[in-house]
């Protein structure tokens, strides 16, 4: 065990795998041992594997990801990272029109065992906060990460990159470089698709990810002292979405807040909401709530930024706007 | 280098092959025909490693996974959704091939993708040091997309053992090369990469041929990427039902003349490597193959809703590695 | 008044608004008066206004989207037609992260007045039928209109040609060749973000667009003789949307059916789903289910394709099942 | 063509004022300064009409908006995220710039997309047919997306009035030119284009100025586009917290005295325009000038919760057109 920070986490699921595995490489601007990758998002990697492993592109999004895809139905089982999820769009069509369908429409043929990396949501950079999550999640064939912690993010890269299935894996600018958490050095993973209960709770179920559930965890600590208990879950992945753990903690509650960090039209979690709506809220009243991001561009100035975005007090707000009434 | 006549032979037999399932299957609703390229896809695909990899262009990628060993009665069978396809009919068969033959397809609609993704192939093969080499066409169209540059400016720079074709067959749909092109040849292109770029009479698949093989042995020889300009024509409509009357009446005449198999008969007969009768013996054989190919994929069964697959999404996760 | 084919109609609405408005021009792909657009898509356009207003392009999706949105900058009000939605991820780049942001971003200096035209749906064609809406809707500042029928696609496309926000446009190509219908010749539109009731009920709120719309008005005409009132809405445009409409049809029935050709996550309409189950689950019961696409890749064979899409028998069932129980 | 003294003078206004606006703004966080590239900018955007459209390259965009006539302390309240930018706040002013000057930045973080945009600006300029003309500039590594290349056929095939200024500078954050493009010069690419493509040393503001302008010329004539590659070197790292220790000293050192600059004033000296007295004379004057514009804007208020706009979504509909 040690405290490693989010981003040293995600390096040492990779590192470990590259190790064990020999057909793992990784392509990226500036990744290699001059750079070390955008907010030392592949410090290290560089210098410990070589550039026949980390191997340095010129920006070129769309073919970063097709040389991923290609090289991946040749064998390989490539980590594309491409530095913010801003840019998502430019390598999406060989993404999302081809690799995704390849398992299906080649009936098991071929598979695309591919980890696509990402930083977004509002932190320390200028901008690059946009997550346009709904771009590849909303394509059947796609799997999509998004830890909250330090410890789920080693355990998830780990399952990425032993997934045959292409995974995009979105790493939050402000957890990055953020707090330290005991994280195990054995050969631990946290499966795609398995949410996690962060808090258990009675009287209310929120879901969120990444910044959000941490958010949500403080707002959780503040609510019990108000007497109100919340039931944190973070679903860890957004694809496969682990709607069963959802629907038992609200079929316990009745009452769901649903916090995101990104736009609602075309949100995976308004698709959980949708789904937990159709299981649950034909027998008897449901209560939801759900708190997301600004409906306009992401604003610059930190306060319009801040203001813009969900926060303990909102997410608090939405739960007592809830459970309030009876 | 004069070709030998065993060569000659291999590739007329091919040629020959081709135009006939390139004609037979242009009847087909929605199929895009490449009578008169053949001479392109046979010099393009000829004379590669089983272990190396193709991604052909998609007007004429049957006749380029043929080569590769994939059975006529089964492509045919994924142009028309049949359930003997090797996809069952999940996929485009006319577009999207069998890549356990090394040959990449499209596996959706959008022109590009097979550029960057085989780009990617050429990338693991020289990972892997054995060798391999990739080679790839598209359509002159295809080469004003981003990822044609970027594809080929990312192989030039990690020195890709890759082959470039463009089968440059003067239209795209109804655009014509010198509307949307303004360069003399694609070869230009080249340069922009660092990378050599070769014209070629794309109709004579002796020298296309010889282009590819020798631009093959250079990414064999881990000295990269070639881009070459194969010129041809479009003898088909864009797609079956395309009338294709803007064509202009001369330049389709100047064409015809150069048709690739007329090109390569002439040559046959003049080598004397073949009479007359020889050449009509070898296409009245390949009309008999693709025609009985034809009929039985079109008396194959649709596929049942067991092949719809609701839960076939994903590749089962490996649990270990090995 | 004169009988359109949905095509003609879309036709009809860009030259009304094409003659009205000098600064409208069109780009696109072999839309010239030889290839008159795939599907016909622009016919008799070329001819009528010659090549300074009908200018066709190279493949390059990404530069024509870039240059809508360029010339649409410096005061003309472009059309791009993109051929079909599967290519909208090529030009999604400077359309979703600049484009939609440029009104908010420059407070309110610049707008971008462009239509994106796509065709999409399963039909006639082999492929080609994703419709990918959720990159764009999912995105602030980009409209989506997804039209019915004739008469909506010419008044939805003259209110996209004077609106002065990006707007997509889908035109279904089931639809496309089919069914004509009254379509008046006068200078009415439909603006976007109006749902129209399409058939009136009671007992359910069945909620679809495009073809869709259709199914669940032949699905509506089947319920009615077994009893069953279904009220169809049709939002016409998924962006805006118009929640109220549904909402107010949704508080009447207690009972809502939402019928997609599209995928559940990211899909818009789920969107729809949970707003409506969080303004009216809370106080009693409310019944919902969704009939979608299967959760995979399109498939190719058509009676996999058929199978694939909810259809007549799937929305009726799905009816069944949320009335039978009470 | 010897360029007369008001013209060197006005250049050397310009190019000392960048210098200054660049060094200073380096300090702030997160900025990336274009110390060293003076020469470039200005060249690229002096003398240009003010109804023609600039689409500056990121690197040097603050002081190509000031050219426009964007006031300086406004944009760098943009820097700072400040109320009283252009934007209230709203976009990142370091990047993005006020389109009402006929300049367009970047309204995300994505390079490639001005290429495009622009690109479409100079289309509307061709089809208002009042001889307008566009101006963009990108970085060498930037010319390595699709969107530079899909741009510049476009361009060509249209035959739009745009001029393409690569901002060669030698690197794209880390990554060498030398490694991420393999032609000679980015001129090189031109050809693929059937478009004239010209290397200019960038540090030469007179000779940068000279050849943007026949471009210039060229695409107001109604002949097309030009790529001019503009070859400078990056004096600053990539932005305010790269150490920039990745240079090679004797590369750096070479450039060092290339300063663009250094040799501006070395002309004006030679050429009896101005003395040392009265260079330093303009320096001091734009130092103090800048240091008061930074001041004024780091003092500026932050925007209130009122620039929040969570209903400003959309431009108001047209509800009838003119
Ligand atoms: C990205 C993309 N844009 C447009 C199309 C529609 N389309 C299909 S074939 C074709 C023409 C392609 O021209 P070319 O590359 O020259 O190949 P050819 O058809 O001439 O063999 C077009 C535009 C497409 N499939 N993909
Ligand atoms: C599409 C895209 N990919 C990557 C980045 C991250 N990035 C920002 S600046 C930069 C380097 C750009 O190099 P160049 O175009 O040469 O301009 P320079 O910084 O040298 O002025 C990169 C890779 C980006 N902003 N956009
Ligand atoms: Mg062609
Ligand atoms: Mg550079």
């Amino acid at each position: 065990m040690s405290q490693l920070t989010f981003q040293e986490a995600v390096i040492q699921g990779i590192s470990e795998e590259m190790e064990r595995d020999e057909r793992i490489f990784h392509l990226g601007q500036d990744i290699g041992p001059i750079y070390n990758g955008a907010m030392h998002s592949a410090k290290g990697l560089g210098a410990k594997f070589g550039p026949r492993r980390i191997i340095q592109t010129p920006i070129s999004e769309s073919a970063m990801v097709g040389a991923g895809i290609g090289a991946a139905l040749a064998g390989r089982r490539p980590i594309v990272q491409l530095m913010f999820a801003e840019f998502l769009g430019l390598g999406l069509t060989p993404l999302a029109c081809d690799a995704a369908a390849m398992w299906y429409k080649s009936d098991g043929k071929v598979s695309v065992p591919l980890v696509i990396r990402v930083l977004y949501g509002a932190g320390p950079h200028r901008g690059h906060s946009e997550d346009y999550q709904a771009w590849v999640a909303s394509v059947p064939g796609i799997k999509v990460a998004m830890p909250s912690t330090p410890r789920d993010a080693k355990g998830l890269m780990k399952a990425a990159l032993r997934d045959n299935n292409p995974v995009v894996f979105f790493e939050h600018m402000a957890l990055y470089h953020g707090a330290r958490q005991e994280v195990p050095e054995d050969d631990y993973v946290v499966p795609l698709g398995a949410a996690e209960i962060k808090s258990e709770g009675s009287d209310v179920t929120i879901v969120a990810t990444a910044l959000m559930a941490q958010q949500s965890l403080k707002a959780a600590e503040q609510l019990r002292g108000e007497g109100i208990s919340a039931e944190v879950v973070d679903p860890r992945s957004i694809v496969p979405m682990d709607v069963e753990t959802v629907r038992r903690s609200v079929a316990k509650t009745r009452r769901l807040v649903v916090v995101s960090e990104s736009w609602k039209t075309g949100d995976p979690l308004s698709d959980l909401t949708a789904s937990i709506a159709e299981e649950l809220a034909g027998e008897a009243p449901l209560k939801i709530a759900r708190v997301g991001l600004q409906n306009t561009p992401r604003p610059f100035a930190m306060p319009l930024v801040r203001a813009a975005m969900p926060n303990v007090q909102t997410i608090t707000e939405a739960v007592r706007r809830i459970t309030e009434s009876n | 280098m004069t070709p030998d006549a065993n060569l000659l032979t291999s590739l007329y037999h091919l040629v020959a092959k081709g135009r006939v399932l390139e004609s037979l299957l242009g009847k087909l609703p929605g199929f895009h025909p490449g009578v008169g390229e053949e001479g392109v896809v046979v010099g393009a695909f000829f004379g590669l490693k089983d272990s190396d990899y193709i991604a052909p262009h998609y007007r004429g990628a049957l006749l380029a996974a043929h080569m590769r060993g994939a059975d006529l009665r089964r492509l045919i069978a994924g142009v028309l959704g049949k359930v003997t396809s090797y996809s069952r009919g999940r996929v485009r068969g006319d577009i999207c091939l069998p890549l356990q033959f090394n040959t990449l397809g499209m596996f959706s609609g959008v022109l590009g993708n097979p550029l960057n993704i085989s780009t990617g192939i050429a990338l693991a093969a020289s990972l892997d040091e054995k060798q391999g080499v990739v080679v790839t066409s598209f359509g002159e169209g295809t080469s004003n997309l981003g990822a044609f540059h970027e594809s080929l400016n990312l192989a030039a720079c990690l020195a890709l053992p890759i082959v470039y074709i463009c089968q440059n067959n003067g239209y795209a749909m109804s655009t014509r090369t010198d509307y949307a092109l303004k360069c003399t040849s694609i070869a230009d292109r080249a340069q922009g990469y660092g990378m050599p770029g070769i014209r070629v009479e794309g109709n004579d698949v002796v020298a296309m041929h010889q282009a590819v093989q020798s631009a093959v042995a250079r990414a064999r020889a881990g000295e990269g990427p070639t881009l070459i300009d194969a010129v041809t024509y479009r003898i088909s409509g864009h797609y079956s039902a395309d009338p294709n009357d803007y064509q202009p009446k001369d330049e389709r005449a100047s064409w015809l003349k150069k048709d690739p198999l007329l090109l390569l008969k002439a040559r046959l007969t003049a080598q004397g490597v073949m009479t007359d009768a020889q050449l009509a013996e070898i296409e009245k054989a390949a009309e008999a193959e693709i025609t009985e190919a034809i009929a039985q994929a079109q008396a194959d069964p649709d596929p049942g809703l067991e092949v719809l697959g609701p839960d076939d999404l994903y590749s089962p996760v490996l649990e270990r590695v090995a």
